[in-house]
């Protein structure tokens, strides 16, 4: 059984040959991949994640940045791993006649097989970290001086919005209160007063990139732009018991005629807030 | 059937496995006691207005109760001494005493409790107490269980057998005055 | 020590201590038995059993996520309630009574006296207890299924005051059942955790220093440990929620100044070392299956160790990665983000030895290689995605949506089930005397690996286009009701109920083979380690005379040896140096 | 062992009680005086000092190898982990664009009344 | 001793058998089942098994769920309040937290024909009666009763069809206590489009104070009608 495979030299492993053609293939199919990507971001390939889903608001274009470049990044060390992968299974698959290597310790190229993508991976992932505390910053830890302030109150399967009515200031006596229908006006910079009566919701608007979970005992605020008009899905992200998910509403990004109309018949009968029907 | 495993005789990581296990025992136990103190001392630290609560605990009680498990921890120490003269009913006599230091600690503590409860400071009307109970409720669940293996070892002792495992249950005892002392010092002095 | 001769083929003839086996009463052999190996099989066969739950409830909730309130076959209509408690129940099952269950204790029972050349675990007794403990509390928990009210439904991380409050959750017996069935089973890991650190560390066999025990036996210690370490927060935070349900304190209410987000930093503080405590041992059993089957030595004995301990650490800097957007502070993100981020270096480094260790090696499609090598693939898949949710800027979309359950559903499955069929395949012929049958094997493979697939990844799209998780039916929502969404989540149901019919192969075969398998041989695949020196099934005492370890357990097609392979316990021909008796 | 030699230990098991029973009452002196800021250095104090000498005299710990201190330090290291990364949420009361409003409730809380009992019956409280 | 023989495709009589089983079962779930019950009792109770976690089985409510005993009321008051529900007549008012909790379900109901099929079945089911769970005088609340109630609602307050009134014997009086608070506060009823709500309001108002609430509302939970 013990036959002696050709091209094993008692001496000297015959790594430049195999190490060459690999890693080669390996570089080749990278740049392919990181090629594409930049290529999309780059020539107008902003909307890759848009395309899956609407980036309706101000910050909507940053967090599909963020997510674009983890994707190249990270799609880069995966198929990167993943075809030389494959390529050590083809190649070192059992054949009649040869012999596995036997690697004794502290082998240099070994060390340089491991070392280089060490450093690379250390370096990737500090990319990353930046990007993402960068977004993260400019979106949950400051926010533009607000054109207008909304209050969300989430309860046990349904929103409440307070909305500040004409006057533009909440609490006040022209204050609109809405279930489950926001109206926000477009292309102003919306801050919200995030509550919950009962248990934890999550304020959450996909279209927007925006999720925010409502803490019961606490007012956490949060801020969004819209871009675009129309009417989209407000989810809850956080489980709260049966109607959790049956609890859906709906967001109205209003031209301002569209909103001058509706704080001006809201103001009309405003008597009772009076729920619309909900299919 | 089990006869005697060869596994357990050995010691490959230098010290006995009885002894191993225990420290095993009370490395798992520091989480979960951290696990109360912690957020209780968060708390305590974001609520000023919990000092009056804690200002109805009666320090005396307290200071004896701690003075009391040290005893008990002494005499632990001393049926390890005897132990290891192999003197096992000098052992089990001094392991006796040191569990019935944990029995007296135990009524103690639930005449404490009494005191409370009859004054409508419980969990449900405060929080601060909430945590009181809880820290202090597993501490004594962690006592009673002592106590338990002390008697049982001291039975064994008498007879001189398993003499190595005096201080096993003497390390365990020893853990549980330490974290009295904590918890002590957390409640009681701390105001 | 006993005299032995060298037999015909290298194996040395066994003599010594073999107890005369006399014939007990079935009960006391298979349900008080104190014999690690059975109550391995204990462990096995009670987490398989939930797996079939838990798998049937994945059906059913997948079936109505796609077909919206039509009824399930072979369940009926599924209400609100019942979907909450389907998914609750799956995530507390899959998790705390599959994954643990079989990777640690059945695997960690059975590998590490056979593995460290011990004959039992150090304390039996305490061990046949920790299995009962297990089971008392997977009694409680489908107990809970039952009560008034039903099983607990407000997600397997139970956030208070959801858990807390049954006005809110509708379950007032069930949820108290199940934080209690949960506390007890960690009380039962607890146990068993401490049988295994001590057992590995102390009962090695002679002659084996720290770098010759096999990385399972490692693995399972570090999960031990790590266990130990980081569930003490969430025994306590259990305590606290029982006393919050039952009787009326306000730890969590915070309507009285109790404070929701201290549980999950309690939850999360225990949560994400766990998921590593489950991924550790299906590491390890790779590092033992990848050089049996390519016939190599493994790339880097030390440099998987030191990185499985660094992920074991810095798996304790990196919980409030699942908290970003529920209401912590947003600075404490920032910091939460760079951990995360930074773990993914060790996992990688792991990922490289294994693929390093196919380089140049001699591979063997066997059927456990082809699940290990599964393993490697689809995990690569979960570790990559992981980033993601790391970075804070792009969790805030991707929290709580199908993007998520996608990510830790590819770590997850190789985790726990690829793993696991990767152990049983492989260790089956030393458990039970007998081979898998090879081609049932290889088919159940293929349906298993190409289901999981169009499975989850439609879901990943999914996810990017907000699909958020735990919602009963998607039907409510007007912007995810768009002809590509459903056909994605049709696809995912179809391709779940595919896999759940594969998994009737792989039981046939199982419970088949057991009996009427062909016989295996004591060293079927020549591997090096100690289990495998003795005679499979083992006996009670496992090894007839106690061996004494010589090498690495790695040493495969060594230059200075004919034969491929170099078993542990083989005295070296003459030259290398006799370690003495009792080296450590 | 000789009993000369026995006594001396056990002399030495009682030289440490007496340092432990002192420690507390050390203490119990300190938060007697009424001075809040002392209370804490002193219990600190206490607190490290006697926990020292009951894990090194008593328990022996410097006898056994080296990992077994390691292992109980993880835990407490575990333990000061937990306090630091979530106080910021815990304790205090407001952060970074967000504020406990439940946080500021009162220490008390108040039973709920009884439904069944009738009007005006005076809520049997305690003292 | 080779280990090749393992690689070989083990063709065992069972292999054989069970990848045929496995494939067949593949191809069968491709097709999903589409069938809708057919509507009758056990559509009802597939309906009904929506309501069944608050409501319980027998429809006797659940204190802790703040859902009332829902058994003996007519079907078409059933039917007219689902309908409410849906179109936000009710329920959709910001202090209304039962409100708000009642209201989501009408969306695990396909149309009006489900609301039909479950009112039915929600009154082929008995008015199951509870011990008073609130401290109030029976006969005054029933002097209160019989003087402003019962033109609407019945001497022994079966209720009357042709005023939409519901059957008010044997309610929870919890469940009756905050209902007539939200009457009173507008809470519910308020809607201009509710016409039952308009003509219940000022009635609730009428009652003097909280003790008359709790008399009137303990009075019904225990009012057995007399016909059997």
């Amino acid at each position: 059984m013990a036959e002696q495979h050709p091209s094993h030299e008692s001496g000297g492993i015959g790594w430049q040959p195999l190490a060459r053609s690999v890693f080669l293939t390996t570089f080749l199919g990278a740049v392919i991949v990181v090629g594409t990507v930049l290529f999309y971001i780059f020539a107008g390939g902003e909307d890759l994640i848009a395309r899956l889903i609407p980036a309706n608001s101000s910050f909507a274009g940053d967090i599909d940045f963020v997510i674009l470049v983890i994707a190249g990044i990270v799609g880069f060390w995966f198929f990167a791993s993943l075809f030389a992968f494959f390529v050590l299974l083809y190649q070192s698959r059992r054949r009649p006649g040869h012999k596995p290597e036997y690697l004794a310790k502290h082998d240099h190229q070994l060390h340089t097989w491991v070392s280089w993508p060490h450093w690379l991976v250390i370096a990737c992932d500090l990319i990353i970290i930046i990007v993402a505390v960068k977004v993260w910053h400019q979106v949950k830890q400051v926010a533009p001086p607000a054109d207008t302030v909304i209050r969300v109150v989430a309860q046990q399967w349904g929103w409440t919005f307070r909305h500040p009515g004409t006057d533009n200031k909440l609490d006040t006596v022209d204050d609109i209160v809405t279930i489950d229908r926001l109206h926000v006006p477009l292309d102003q910079v919306v801050h919200f007063e995030l509550q919950s009566k009962d248990v934890m919701h999550d304020f959450s608007v996909p279209v927007f990139r925006l999720k925010q979970d409502a803490v019961p005992g606490r007012t956490i605020k949060g801020w969004f732009k819209p871009v675009k008009a129309g009417a989209f899905d407000i989810q809850c992200a956080e489980m709260c018991g049966i109607g959790h998910g049956l609890m859906p509403a709906r967001i109205f990004v209003e031209t301002p005629e569209q909103h001058a109309a509706f704080l001006e018949d809201s103001a009309r009968n405003a008597s009772v807030p009076g729920g619309q029907s909900i299919y | 059937m089990s006869g005697q495993i060869i596994a357990t005789g050995r010691s490959a990581a230098g010290m006995p496995t009885g002894k191993l296990a225990v420290w095993m025992v009370i490395a798992s136990e520091i989480p979960i006691f951290g696990g109360i103190l912690a957020p209780y001392l968060m708390h305590r630290i974001g609520h000023p207005d919990w000092g009056q609560m804690a200002a109805s605990l009666n320090v005396w009680i307290g200071t004896f109760n701690t003075g009391l498990l040290v005893t008990s921890s002494l005499f632990a120490m001393l049926a390890h001494a005897a132990a290891e003269r192999g003197d096992g009913p000098l052992a089990a006599a001094r392991l006796r005493l040191a569990a019935y230091g944990g029995l007296v600690f135990l009524c103690i503590k639930a005449y404490e409790w009494y005191a409370k409860i009859s004054h409508d400071h419980v969990p449900q009307t405060g929080t601060f107490y909430g945590y009181y109970f809880s820290a202090t409720g597993l501490h004594g669940i962690h006592i009673l269980a002592g106590v338990a293996i002390l008697l049982a070892i001291a039975a064994q002792a008498e007879k001189g057998k398993n003499l190595q495992r005096v201080e096993l249950i003497g390390i365990y005892w020893h853990f549980v005055d330490v974290v009295w002392f904590f918890l002590f010092h957390i409640f009681y002095i701390i105001r | 020590m006993a005299l032995h001769s060298i037999t015909a083929h290298g194996m040395p003839e066994l003599q010594g201590h073999h107890d005369v086996h006399h014939e007990e009463h079935w009960f006391l052999k298979y349900c008080w038995s104190t014999d690690h190996k059975m109550i391995a099989k204990q462990y096995l066969v009670t987490g398989l059993l939930m797996a079939l739950i838990g798998g049937f409830f994945a059906y059913v909730f997948r079936w109505q996520l796609a077909f919206p309130n039509q009824p399930v076959p072979f369940f009926g209509v599924v209400t609100p309630a019942s979907y909450n408690m389907m998914i609750t129940q799956h995530g507390t099952i899959m998790i705390f009574y599959v994954a643990m269950p079989v990777l640690l204790a059945a695997f960690g029972n059975y590998l590490i006296p056979l593995m460290v050349g011990a004959d039992d675990m150090v304390f039996p007794r305490l061990n046949r207890a920790s299995y009962q403990v297990f089971l008392i509390s997977s009694v409680i928990l489908i107990w809970s299924f039952f009560v008034p009210g039903g099983g607990f439904g407000g997600a397997w991380t139970a956030y208070p005051p959801l858990s807390a409050g049954s006005q809110y959750n509708l379950t007032p017996s069930g949820s108290t059942l199940w934080v209690v069935a949960v506390a007890v089973e960690f009380v039962a890991f607890l146990m068993g955790g401490i049988n295994f650190i001590v057992t590995a560390m102390n009962a090695r066999a002679p002659g084996m220093k720290f770098v010759d025990v096999p990385l399972a036996v490692w693995m399972i210690v570090i999960a031990s440990v790590m266990f130990m370490m980081s569930v003490g927060p969430l025994i306590a935070g259990s305590v606290m929620l029982v006393m919050d349900q039952n009787f009326g304190t306000h730890f969590f209410d915070p309507r009285t100044g109790g404070d929701p987000v201290l549980w999950q930093h309690l939850f999360w503080f225990f949560g994400h070392p766990e998921v590593y405590v489950v991924l550790l041992p299906a590491l390890g059993f790779l590092a033992e299956i990848l050089p049996v089957f390519s016939r190599k030595k493994l790339f880097g004995y030390r440099t998987l160790l030191y990185s499985s301990i660094g992920t074991a650490c810095l798996s304790f800097f990196v919980w409030a990665h699942h908290q970003f957007i529920s209401g912590i502070d947003p600075r404490m993100a920032n910091v939460f983000a760079a951990t995360t981020v930074l773990i993914s270096i060790p996992i990688a480094e792991i990922m490289f030895v294994f693929i390093a260790t196919l380089y140049r090696s001699s591979i063997q499609f066997t059927v456990p290689m082809l699940w290990a090598l599964s393993f490697v693939a689809e995990f690569l898949v979960g570790g990559v995605t992981g980033i993601f949710l790391g970075a804070s800027g792009a969790d805030i979309h991707f929290h709580d949506t199908y993007f998520v359950l996608a990510h830790f559903h590819y770590t997850f499955f190789p985790i726990a089930i690829i793993g696991s069929f990767a152990g049983l395949t492989y260790w089956f012929p030393k458990m039970f005397g007998r081979h898998l049958n090879e081609g049932l094997g290889r088919v159940h493979f293929w349906i298993t690996i190409i289901s999981f697939n169009f499975i989850w990844m439609p879901l990943f799209f999914t996810g990017i286009m907000g699909d958020h998780r735990r919602i009963y039916s998607f039907a409510n929502f007007p912007d995810l009701m768009t002809p590509d969404r459903i056909l994605l989540r049709e696809i995912s149901s179809v391709a779940t109920a595919v896999m759940g019919i594969a998994q009737v192969l792989f039981f046939a075969n199982f419970f088949w083979s057991m009996y009427k398998g062909r016989k295996a041989e004591d060293n079927p695949y020549n591997a090096n380690t100690l289990e495998w020196r003795c005679p499979s099934p083992p006996p009670h005492g496992n090894f007839a005379v106690m061996p004494t370890v010589y090498r690495s357990p790695y040493e495969y097609n060594h230059p200075d040896r004919e034969v491929d392979f170099w078993p542990q316990d083989e005295p070296p021909a003459g030259q290398g140096e006799l370690r003495p008796e009792g080296a450590h | 062992m000789s009993t000369e030699a026995a006594t001396r230990e056990e002399r030495k098991y009682w030289r440490i009680w007496a340092i432990l029973i002192s420690l507390p009452l050390l203490s119990l002196a300190a938060q007697q005086t009424g001075m809040g800021w002392l209370a804490i250095l002193v219990s600190v104090v206490v607190m490290l000092t006697s926990t020292w000498f009951a894990v090194t005299t008593w328990m022996h710990v410097h006898l056994e190898p080296r990992f077994v201190p390691y292992l109980c330090l993880l835990g407490i290291a575990a333990m000061f982990l937990l306090f630091f990364m979530v106080a910021p949420d815990v304790m205090s009361h407001e952060g970074n664009n967000w504020q406990n409003r439940s946080a500021d409730t009162p220490a008390h809380i108040e039973r709920p009344v009884d439904p069944l009992a009738p009007p005006g019956a005076a809520a049997e409280t305690h003292h | 001793m080779n280990y090749t023989t393992i690689t070989k495709f083990d063709r065992g009589p069972l292999a054989r058998l069970l990848t045929g089983a496995g494939l067949a079962a593949a191809l069968l779930t491709g097709c999903h089942p589409d069938q809708r019950m057919s509507a009758s009792s056990d559509r009802q109770k597939q309906l009904y098994a929506y309501c069944m976690q608050c409501h319980q089985i027998d429809g006797g409510g659940h204190k802790l769920a703040a859902a009332p005993n829902i058994g003996g009321l007519d079907s078409a008051y059933v039917e007219n309040q689902l309908n409410k529900w849906r179109d936000g007549v009710r329920g959709a008012h910001p202090d209304d937290a039962e409100g708000l909790r009642m209201r989501p379900m009408l969306r695990t109901l396909a149309g009006t024909d489900d609301i039909k099929v479950v009112a039915a079945y929600v009154a082929s089911m008995s008015t199951v009666y509870s011990p008073p769970s609130l401290y109030g005088d029976q006969e005054k609340g029933g002097k209160v009763y019989q003087a402003s109630c019962a033109s609407c609602h019945g001497t022994e307050g079966l209720g009357n069809q042709a005023m939409m009134s519901p059957r008010l014997a044997g309610r929870n009086d919890w469940y009756l206590v905050t209902q007539l608070h939200k009457f009173r506060s507008g809470v519910r009823g308020a809607d201009p489009r509710d016409a039952q709500g308009a003509m219940m309001r000022p009635m609730a108002l009428g009652l003097a104070d909280e003790q008359t609430i709790r008399d009137v509302a303990v009075y019904l939970s225990q009012l057995k009608p007399k016909e059997i």
